[in-house]
């Protein structure tokens, strides 16, 4: 098989900054390629730069050959009668990728419109048909609907459709995958894979996930600091390794993660007690009080559980399953419709009156590093604040204090001078963490702490979390949707879904034996370095 | 239907704000010092005669009660009359309201094409030679004072070209445009540079979004992404501005109304104020902020009818 | 923080009208408030810079003092406007609720009003003077600031740092003023840079109404409606005050457009 | 990319929809004050008597020179005790084609005379009744001689009224849209911005008016009516600023005739306020006052420096008086003597008395005292003057006649319901002299009374006169015969277009 594309000592800088470092690599003829890599690794920019869709400033050298023609020469003009066509690309975030204001089908069709010389209802046909290629259920209802109207999952489809529509050769998949709910990711990476096979699809894969990589891909090349470091086999790369950076990264991945036996929650007394929590959005209406009804739509309906002391608890399911919500009931940012929250054995309001004594002692760490920081707070002020607010330590301990908590995190004291703009991603967390922690709480709360973080950060705040449990006793609540990070932290599980616990036990338990169909499910959706491609 | 149920609903929140709208203007009138009588029956009147006319308005009866008398005139439709001219001050508004209404659509008709294409324009090479002269000009137009540009263009384009009328309103709808030009374009110079920067920075903010690079990588081309994506996107915030304004240009007529002697709603409130010329204030504001409501309200159905997000 | 040239430039333009202020009784070669009938509407020369207004008051001299008034009513015309409009917008925002059907009703009445009307006939009520301009700036200007200031609170009530505040157990109070306040300020203070145009020029316009500063007060509005029937006979009384108007509403916009550049936090 | 040249040859497209200037075959006239009314004894306004003119025919009308000439009455006889008049009606006809009877005459003058609501009636005071001797006589009664009643039979309220008309429509639809007898009839009227006349076929007068119409409109701006008159726009700019005169003047097709007024510009001192109720604080605040120059800053040299309380066209004006002359030491001198060193007072004002208020305020600071310019609107300005509620204030007036009754009892009588144009001032001495010389039917002596008038007013510094100055209008060559006579009335019905 002839090289459909190949890449030859490719660079791309943005001013001084070298974001693509002479990569080369081949593509042959249906054949899919991973590149693997964390952000800013510059996979993307590579991927981007084999379409020639980078900003003016970008200068691109090297060459990118593709069917026997050099993209980076080739002039606008003739890059539009390729792009779409020939080579099509689906992106990360499918949701801001779709213009908001059109609809489904006129998106789709928007390439066919552009490359083919179909008219009117042929167009519509086309279209139809590429919805159901992608497995859009009732292709003629969606096809009217506008963005916002699809689930995430959907919506890659939908993107998927429009970038099959001229038969490409040549599929160039930016993390089409990431920030889907694990199933989704699975059958998205299912139809991939199945569109490779049917439609002899040629396909770069770019993704942080090496797991999912393996999916699809039978070729990987690992990207670090915008140079290749590693490039084979899937197969011989995940299972031979050669440079330290590809180990770590395997190594780092939940699969290969030793899992953390916690110590058996000795029968202490519940900590923590949820006794048939309801929450509920939105208000009652006039209509509804008339009509009895309780209004609004629920978010979690009655849930039960218990956490004993140093105790971790994971709670899993996918976005809009209910369980941040129910975080967010355990410390009070919204109040439960019906039922209580015990503590220590006792009530407690955790909006009420003295809520601030009971918030001492439950801390919550958000999802979004840099959104759970004030932007314009610089680091050490952010941590200073609770111990200053709540008097917690006299006014001249309060440096030592932080700078003591930022040493428990693996921070860097200079950091302290930042604003959260001018950290990573994993700082920030860890600024969060060690802000919860001047508290001095019983109970930390940890809602996707790791979601928006790459493997390795992951790995390391998970790290910390497990060594500020040993060191400090703490008990935990964690909320993820990743399957595989549950399981190495918890030693029990609460399996959300539509506001319902459908599945609770202990972590070994419910991962080894799933009672329900729906776990079951969730933990086939765990993509596996094992997965063959193909 | 359901646009009309929004309609319906939206007309009749409006209703309270209306009565509000009402009571403020009644306030400040009836606080205001000056006698209407006086400055209608002219400087040589005596006070005696004055007096019998305040009594014939009943404008000695308490604050409360004339309101109420307004209030309950005002539910049967009937807006009163005006104390200076003694006609019906429904009759007044139906002779000063199309004028205004006309100015403010005519300058609407001539800021909307250069606000387009200058923003456009700049858009394209952000911060880039025509950007930076835009920019200047605007702030320049910006922050000249509305009369004075127009007693310039009066003098230029009226009395040295002579291309223009420089005062009135005509009476075919040729002449209105022809009397209306100078006046609009006065008008124009300040509101174009507001709404350029704004949807200048709206397009630069649409240009990065991600849908435009996928509309890039279907080999749609830059213009054609602009002009399906990226246009119909910047416009929605432009638009609330653009309500904003609109409502700014009804109150803020009077200045252009007098430099260029053009009979409309402004000068009339402004003359009436000054006059204390009570129920005509009263009427002429009403009328004034039914308008606004109308614009906002149409502003938000178009821009529910652009964005399909904000109706559900 | 990168200073944008914009401001720089801008800021440059502000800061030497600031200092004319400042320092106008160094630079004006005349009293700006000495008539001289030897003078009456004398063209620019050696003696009078700018030329004599229609009571022989030397123009520069006035446009130098009239910096200090342009200063003031910009700045004081928007501040008052602006800390009614942040507060209320603020808590409506933050706290929604009835809280916020309030402010919003009493906005909706504000908003219909027309503008002038409503200055016009508050300053007819309070009567003449420069404060009860402001007063009357005030009432009408807040709604913008309102809406503005409303809009982000929206937005960050719910962002997860203030969420975060929250779960620290710390009071709304507090969280508003330090965690809300400080990152709804930008869009306010761009804003605000070019109401100050717009305040300065609508005294000017109620100037030329004739309700604007009273007489002999060195006011460029004031100024420029005076010299208006002069325009072809003696330009220069006019076109000065005209000149230092623009001068110093392009400082305040290139201000506004470059701190709205720098206040964006990159991420 | 959106097509810019497309859009801007949009915004040129919707600018140059052109449509020529129609020729106008009526005059128009541009001024900044208001119709408010068309009924002629409803308002003394100004505006309202530069229309009223046009719309009601009197007995007697004036001719270009100001002489009185019969007008609705052919003739006329006085009773020797100057009690009784008896006018004889020419054969006339209302706008409405019907007969202007004697019965017309009666109800119009009684009503001006006697209605509760008659806005200006001084003239008439000492009018005991007209009454409808027969279909064309009318007899009016005196309660006392008043030697300038016969020229008060000119003046703008004293137009006739069709009794018929305003009995069966009533006063107020009559003042929309009146029945009239003047050489125009109501065309249209559109408040606040301007009324159309078209004329009248049945006017008396054979062969006037000479044109179809005119408008009167309204146009508050100085520079606006400067612009329309220099872009042909109007054929008549009432008011020129002085300072646009000769430039207006210069332009083709536009000419500045400055025509005799009555008008004069006064400082109106309080009289019942501290510390102007001082007569010494009044001479100091006159001789304060450099009167030729601050004149000549007002109007550029085109106006005379006043020299007595009344204007100088009226008759039996008295240049021999004049108010003390400029010496702000003096002035300051005074001012000491009295305690009154840096005396706190506020000038209110008008916005069209800016610039004098400045030329005050720097010469009587310069001379001791500590002014306040207030300004204020019209409306405000009016309430506080007639009500008292000031200290010093500035403005003008104009009599209708060149008889100096009229003006007297407006600007000097305490006794005559005007306080001295509200100045407060009051002097039984001359208020009782104005009665007598309105009785006086020998015209020396009535002069000497009236020149005697002046005297003590000025001394006693009723008022402190500034100038009289002149109608500066602007009137287009295509038209000839327009003027503003002394009393307010255009003479409309002698203009022609020429071209």
């Amino acid at each position: 098989m002839s090289a459909l594309l190949c890449v030859r000592n490719l660079n791309v800088r943005f001013g001084d900054t070298l974001a693509v470092d002479d990569v080369s690599f081949d593509l042959p003829r249906g054949g899919a390629l991973g590149i693997v890599g964390e952000s800013g690794s510059g996979k993307s920019v590579t991927c981007r730069a084999l379409m020639k869709l980078l900003p003016q400033t970008a200068m691109i050298d090297g060459s990118v050959e593709f069917d026997g023609q050099n993209i980076l020469e080739a002039s606008e003009t003739t890059l539009n009668t390729l792009r779409g066509k020939r080579i099509a690309m689906i992106f990360q975030s499918p949701a801001s990728h779709l213009d908001p204001l059109m609809r489904i089908g006129d998106q789709v069709a928007e390439t066919l419109r552009k490359h083919t010389d179909l008219k009117g209802r042929e167009v519509l046909k086309e279209v139809r048909r590429l919805l159901e290629v992608v497995r859009i259920p009732e292709p003629d209802r969606w096809a009217k609907a506008y963005p916002h109207q699809l689930s995430g999952g959907m919506k890659q489809r939908a993107m998927i459709a429009g970038a099959l529509a001229c038969k490409p050769d040549l599929l160039l998949a930016d993390e089409p995958t990431t920030a889907l709910d694990a199933t989704v990711q699975k059958s998205v990476l299912d139809l991939l894979v199945d569109l490779r096979r049917t439609q002899g699809l040629s396909m770069i894969f770019v993704s942080h996930d090496l797991g999912a990589v393996a999916r699809v891909c039978e070729d990987v090349i690992v990207m670090r600091k915008s140079k290749v470091v590693e490039a084979g086999k899937t197969r011989r790369v995940i299972d031979a390794p050669q440079h330290e950076y590809t180990q770590m990264l395997i190594a780092s991945h939940p699969d290969r993660l030793t899992l953390h036996t916690p110590q058996a929650a000795a029968h202490a007394p519940p900590l923590i007690e949820a006794r048939g929590v309801q929450v509920r959005y939105g208000g009652r209406s006039l209509i509804d009080i008339i009509s009895k009804r309780d209004g609004g739509f629920p978010a979690v309906k009655g849930a039960d559980f218990t956490v004993q002391a140093g105790q971790t608890l994971g709670i899993v399911g996918e976005s809009g399953s209910g369980k941040s919500t129910l975080a967010r009931a355990l410390v009070g940012l919204v109040k439960p419709a019906q039922g209580e929250i015990l503590y220590k054995g006792k009530p407690a309001q955790p909006s009420g009156r003295n809520r601030a004594l009971y918030l001492r002692d439950v801390q919550l760490v958000y999802q979004h590093p840099y959104e759970a920081l004030s932007p314009r707070m610089r680091i050490r002020d952010a941590i200073a604040e609770p111990l200053r607010r709540h008097r917690l330590c006299p006014t001249n301990e309060v440096p030592a204090r932080v700078a003591d908590l930022m040493k428990q995190v693996d921070l860097e004291p200079m950091l302290g001078e930042r604003l959260p703009a001018q950290l990573s991603g994993g700082q920030c967390q860890r600024v969060a963490i060690a802000r919860a922690l001047a508290m001095d709480p019983q109970v930390l709360i940890a809602d996707e702490v790791t979601s928006a973080l790459d493997v390795t950060l992951q790995a390391q705040v998970m790290d910390l979390l497990i060594r500020l449990q040993k060191e400090r006793g703490l008990t935990m609540i964690f909320i993820s949707h990743d399957l595989a990070v549950i399981r190495r932290l918890c030693n029990a599980v609460i399996v959300m879904r539509h506001g319902e616990i459908v599945e609770a036990g202990p972590t070994a338990d419910v991962f080894d034996h799933p009672t329900q169909e729906y776990t079951r499910t969730l933990i086939d959706a765990i993509p596996h370095l094992q997965e063959a491609a193909l | 239907m359901k646009t009309l149920r929004f309609i319906v609903s939206r007309l009749v929140q409006s209703v309270p704000v209306l009565l509000g709208v009402s009571i403020v203007t009644f306030l400040l009138m009836v606080n205001t010092p000056g006698d209407p009588i006086r400055l209608l029956v002219g400087i040589r009147a005596s006070d005696e005669t004055i007096a019998i006319i305040r009594d014939r308005y009943g404008l000695d009866d308490p604050i409360l009660s004339q309101y109420f008398t307004y209030l309950g005139n005002l539910l049967q439709g009937d807006l009163g009359a005006s104390l200076r001219f003694k006609v019906p001050v429904s009759e007044l508004i139906a002779q000063f309201y199309p004028v205004t209404l006309f100015l403010v659509i005519y300058s609407i008709v001539l800021i909307l094409p250069p606000v387009i294409a200058l923003s456009v324009w700049s858009a394209k090479r952000p911060n880039g030679v025509a950007d930076q002269i835009i920019r200047i000009l605007g702030v320049v137009g910006l922050a000249m004072p509305v009369f004075w540009v127009g007693l310039l263009f009066a003098r230029f384009f009226g009395v040295t070209l002579g291309w223009f009328p420089v005062s009135g309103f005509g009476t075919t709808i040729p002449e209105h445009f022809r009397h209306l030009f100078l006046p609009s374009l006065t008008t124009a110079i300040w509101v174009v540079p507001i709404l350029t920067r704004n949807l200048r920075s709206a397009l630069l903010d649409e240009m990065n979004r991600d849908y435009v690079l996928a509309g890039m990588s279907k080999g749609l081309g830059a213009s054609q992404v602009f002009r399906t994506h990226v246009f119909p996107n910047s416009v929605l915030p432009t638009l609330n501005l653009f309500a904003v304004i609109v409502a700014y240009l009804l109150g803020g007529s009077v200045i252009v109304e007098t430099v260029y002697a053009v009979p409309g709603m402004g000068k009339l409130m402004v003359d009436s104020i000054l006059a204390r010329d009570y129920f005509v204030v009263q009427g002429a504001t009403l009328v004034f902020a039914l308008t606004t409501i109308v614009v906002m309200l149409s502003v938000d159905i178009l821009s529910a009818f652009i964005d399909p997000r904000v109706n559900s | 923080m990168k200073l944008s040239p914009m401001f720089v430039w801008g800021a440059a333009l502000v800061m030497f009208w600031i200092l004319i202020a400042l320092s106008a009784p160094l630079l004006a070669t005349h009293d700006p408030y000495a008539i001289d009938f030897e003078a009456l509407l004398a063209p620019p020369s050696a003696d009078h810079w700018f030329g004599a207004d229609n009571v022989g008051r030397d123009t520069y001299s006035r446009v130098i003092y009239g910096s200090r008034l342009a200063l003031y009513i910009g700045l004081l015309g928007v501040i008052a406007p602006m800390v009614i409009g942040m507060t209320i917008g603020l808590l409506a925002g933050y706290f929604g609720g009835w809280v916020d059907t309030i402010a919003m009703r009493i906005l909706d009445i504000t908003v219909p009003f027309p503008f002038f009307v409503l200055v016009l006939s508050i300053v007819a009520v309070l009567g003449p003077g420069i404060e009860n301009y402001f007063i009357a700036l005030a009432l009408v200007g807040w709604v913008g600031y309102a809406r503005l200031a409303r809009a982000e609170a929206i937005v960050l009530r719910s962002s997860e740092f203030v969420l975060a505040a929250r779960t620290m157990g710390f009071s709304h109070p507090y969280i508003l003023f330090r965690h809300v306040l400080p990152n709804a300020m930008s869009p306010v203070v761009v804003y605000m840079m070019t109401d100050v145009t717009l305040v300065i020029l609508f005294g000017a316009a109620l100037g030329f109404l004739g309700m604007g500063v009273s007489p002999p007060a060195a006011e460029w509005g004031v100024m420029i409606a005076e010299g208006q029937i002069y325009i072809s006979t003696a330009w220069w009384i006019s076109f000065f005050p005209g000149l230092a108007m623009v001068l110093i509403g392009v400082g305040f916009a290139l201000m506004g457009d470059g701190l709205a550049k720098m206040l964006r936090i990159e991420r | 990319m959106i097509n810019v040249k497309g859009l801007a040859l949009v915004t040129i497209a919707t600018a140059s929809i052109a449509g020529g200037a129609v020729a106008q075959d009526i005059v128009r006239i541009a001024s900044p004050n208001k119709v408010t009314t068309l009924d002629p004894i409803a308002s003394a306004a100004a505006g309202n008597i530069e229309a009223f003119g046009q719309l009601y025919a009197r007995l007697l009308r004036k001719d270009a020179d100001g002489t009185l000439q019969p007008g609705l009455a052919e003739s006329w006889t006085i009773s020797e005790d100057g009690l009784t008049y008896t006018f004889e009606l020419r054969a006339a006809k209302f706008s409405d084609g019907s007969d202007i009877t004697a019965d017309d005459v009666a109800f119009s003058l009684n009503r001006v005379a006697k209605d509760e609501a008659s806005a200006y009636p001084a003239a008439y005071a000492p009018v005991e009744a007209f009454t409808a001797v027969d279909e064309d006589t009318v007899e009016l009664k005196l309660e006392y001689p008043s030697a300038p009643m016969l020229s008060y039979m000119e003046i703008f309220n004293a137009g006739i009224t069709s009794k018929g008309d305003v009995e069966a429509r009533g006063d107020d639809a009559f003042a929309a849209d009146p029945v009239t007898s003047g050489p125009f009839m109501v065309d249209v009227w559109k408040p606040n911005d301007r009324l159309t006349l078209k004329a009248n076929p049945n006017y008396w007068r054979e062969g006037y008016p000479k044109v179809a119409g005119a408008d009167l409109i309204e146009v508050q701006d100085d520079n606006t009516r400067s612009s329309m008159m220099l872009a042909g726009e109007i054929d008549a700019n009432r008011g020129v600023p002085f300072a646009q005169v000769d430039e207006m003047d210069a332009s083709e097709n536009v000419a500045v005739p400055l025509a005799p007024s009555t008008l004069i510009y006064g400082v109106m001192p309080n009289h019942t306020k501290a510390p102007f109720d001082n007569l010494n604080v009044r001479k100091a605040a006159a001789m304060a006052l450099n009167r030729e120059a601050t004149t000549k800053a007002m109007t550029l040299g085109k106006a005379v420096v006043a020299n007595s309380t009344l204007p100088n066209a009226l008759t039996y004006h008295n240049a021999d008086v004049a108010p003390p002359a400029y010496d702000p030491a003096g002035a300051r001198a005074l001012l000491e003597a009295e305690g009154a060193l840096g005396a706190e007072i506020t000038l209110m004002i008008t916005p069209s008395f800016e610039q004098a208020a400045t030329l005050l305020k720097a010469q009587w600071d310069a001379a001791g005292f500590k002014t306040t310019v207030e300004r204020v609107d019209g409306g405000l300005w009016w309430d506080r003057l007639t009500k008292g509620e000031y200290q010093v204030t500035i403005n003008w007036w104009y009599n209708e006649t060149e008889d100096p009754d009229l003006a007297v009892r407006w600007a000097v009588c305490g006794s005559c319901g005007n306080n001295s144009y509200y100045t407060n001032y009051n002097n039984d001495e001359v208020n009782q002299m104005v009665e007598d010389a309105l009785r006086e039917r020998d015209d020396t002596k009535r002069g000497d009374l009236y020149r005697e008038i002046q005297r003590i007013s000025t001394e006693e510094l009723a008022q402190i006169p500034l100038y009289y100055p002149p109608f500066a209008n602007a009137y287009s060559t295509r038209i000839t015969g327009l003027t503003l006579t002394p009393s307010l009335q255009w003479t409309l019905e002698e203009t022609e277009i020429v071209n």
